[in-house]
């Protein structure tokens, strides 16, 4: 654990920012507590590291599952009252005074929960308002306003919406597709076909006017005009009409 | 007084102090689990106990149902409390809108919508909210019809709205001399046409 | 009663209707513009007006300030008006770690995960969630501190810290102590004889 990792990773976790190889060094030196130290984060960092490498390195990856089992072992004992550990060097009788000690701690701290938990329950019968102020108590009130702002602005805004917008340059102009024109396209196609195939009716239109019309689609499907089916992926699409035309043609 | 119907005061003023908005007899009625007839029963006494003058609140009876609002008299003393009077810069949404309210009022708010080229309900409803603008009234057509407010010409130092600035100051096309408002409304349909 | 008392009670009841918060004494006095002692005053015969039992709304103390409630006998009705389900009780790791940040506060997380000899980041976080603690810094090596916050103190209607119960309360009695003694070094003196 003490040679130069081969693994070079970056941590951003609450307790530490900086490469996984220093944490181990200060962790093992004490200096951050492991207690605070997101071991799941760590986790989490090196898998989106092993993503964006999209390869695995095997013995970086054994090297990292080595230490974080490591880390984890260590993290879990100091979770728990080391019992073994801590009190294996003592006294019996000492080590009990220890346990006793942390005992009547824990103990004093359950029974005060014990007693919040009930007392919150007796207060829940209380409730307090929160309304917004009056719209009144949102604005300055006549008499205490003062002239903060520039008449000036109020003439120039003004100005600005006497100036008629430039002329807009249309030489770049792309071809838009409006969704309300696919909509009433496929409510005709509807009127005319209780079913059809898309691409019989939308293959040769180029994609943008395809994928608008796929949207229009999901408009008619949630108002319950129309569904379609697709067997397999990619394969043909059919789109079949739920309602007669008649209603159709009067919810266009 | 007989003990349900005591009980039913108690709940009637504790749901109007809870609830932001009126609330109507059959919501109390409902809530409390009595008849309408107990509930007004309840109002009436409620509305005795909280008789003008006699308490911090009052029982007001406002479209919508019933609501506890705070005695007039104790204004002053709230407003120093609580209001944070807020006069933060305008937006220039805001500004547009305020200029055409000031320049052309009484103006409805399609019109404003149709000069700036886009709707302005935010714009309108935050100067409402600041009190700045207000409304005065309501177009044939049902249109709410905005005009500056007092606190308006305070805010902006204005001894009436005659000390408003000439707008032809900053107008980009003096020569043109057709009508301000139809010029306005022409530039607006193009705005809105792109 | 001297009328100005009876338009300082009009408006300490007007203020605690309107303020989202508990507020005190002095802000009464300062709003009302009165001293405290007239704010004591006018305070204690809101109180005996809002004698618990005869009006929907009481007046309560906490979190070091003066502030309206409904009274509890309301609440089925409120709760139906409102639609508003009860907020779920404690868990018992919750209480117990909020337990720990009310008498030992500041304290950070790894001192409560060595008090309840299990990490309790789910216990703070949700008990953060719900407003009840808040970070109140950070320790030498970078560990959450916290505090219990002011809604804390609201929703357990408490008037502040000190109204906490006296935790040495809950410490065990000397038999118990002596019983767990007992246990602890029976359950010893096994293992080492294994």
């Amino acid at each position: 654990m003490t040679s130069r990792l081969d693994l070079d990773l970056d941590l951003d976790l609450d307790v530490f920012v900086g490469p996984f190889d220093l944490l181990l060094t200060i962790v093992l030196r004490e200096e951050v507590s492991l207690l605070e130290v997101e071991l799941g984060e760590v986790v989490a960092s090196y898998v989106t590291r092993l993503e964006e490498q999209g390869e695995i390195e095997l013995e970086v990856a054994t090297e990292f599952l080595v230490l974080i089992a490591a880390l984890l072992e260590l993290k879990s004992r100091l979770m728990l009252p080391g019992v073994e550990e801590e009190l294996s060097e003592m006294e019996p009788a000492e080590a009990v005074e220890e346990l006793v000690a942390r005992m009547l701690e824990y103990r004093r701290y359950r029974d005060a929960g014990h007693e919040l938990a009930a007392h919150l329950e007796s207060q829940r019968g209380y409730m307090y308002r929160s309304a917004p102020l009056p719209p009144d108590f949102r604005r300055v009130a006549v008499d205490a306003a003062e002239a903060v702002y520039e008449p000036d602005q109020l003439a120039a805004a003004f100005g600005d919406l006497l100036q008629p917008p430039e002329r807009p340059d249309l030489s770049h102009i792309v071809t838009t597709v409006s969704l309300q024109r696919r909509l009433s396209v496929l409510r005709s196609a509807l009127t005319q076909l209780s079913r059809f195939d898309f691409d019989d009716e939308f293959g040769g239109e180029d994609r943008l006017t395809q994928a608008v019309t796929i949207f229009a689609l999901l408009e008619l499907y949630s108002t319950g005009e129309a569904v379609w089916e697709q067997s397999e992926n990619c394969g043909p699409i059919t789109v079949r009409r739920l309602v007669p035309s008649a209603s159709v043609a009067g919810a266009g | 007084m007989e003990p349900d119907l005591e009980a039913t005061v108690r709940e009637i003023e504790a749901l109007l102090f809870l609830s932001s908005h009126p609330v109507s007899e059959l919501d109390l009625a409902e809530a409390c689990q009595v008849d309408v007839g107990q509930i007004a029963d309840a109002v009436a006494r409620l509305e005795r106990d909280l008789d003008p003058g006699s308490r911090g609140v009052q029982l007001r009876r406002v479209a919508g149902g019933l609501t506890l609002a705070t005695d007039p008299s104790t204004e002053a003393a709230a407003r120093r409390l609580l209001a944070k009077p807020r006069t933060p810069p305008l937006t220039q949404a805001q500004a547009e809108t305020l200029a055409i309210v000031a320049y052309l009022q009484p103006v409805s708010r399609p019109e404003i919508a149709r000069i700036r080229g886009v709707s302005s309900e935010s714009a309108v409803s935050s100067l409402s909210e600041r009190g700045l603008i207000e409304e005065s009234g309501r177009s044939h057509f049902g249109a709410a019809i905005y005009k500056t407010s007092a606190l308006f010409e305070k805010v902006f130092g204005l001894d009436g709205l005659d000390a408003l600035p000439d707008p032809t100051r900053f107008d980009p096309t003096p020569e043109d001399e057709r009508d301000l408002r139809e010029r306005l409304l022409a530039a607006g349909e193009q705005r809105a046409g792109n």
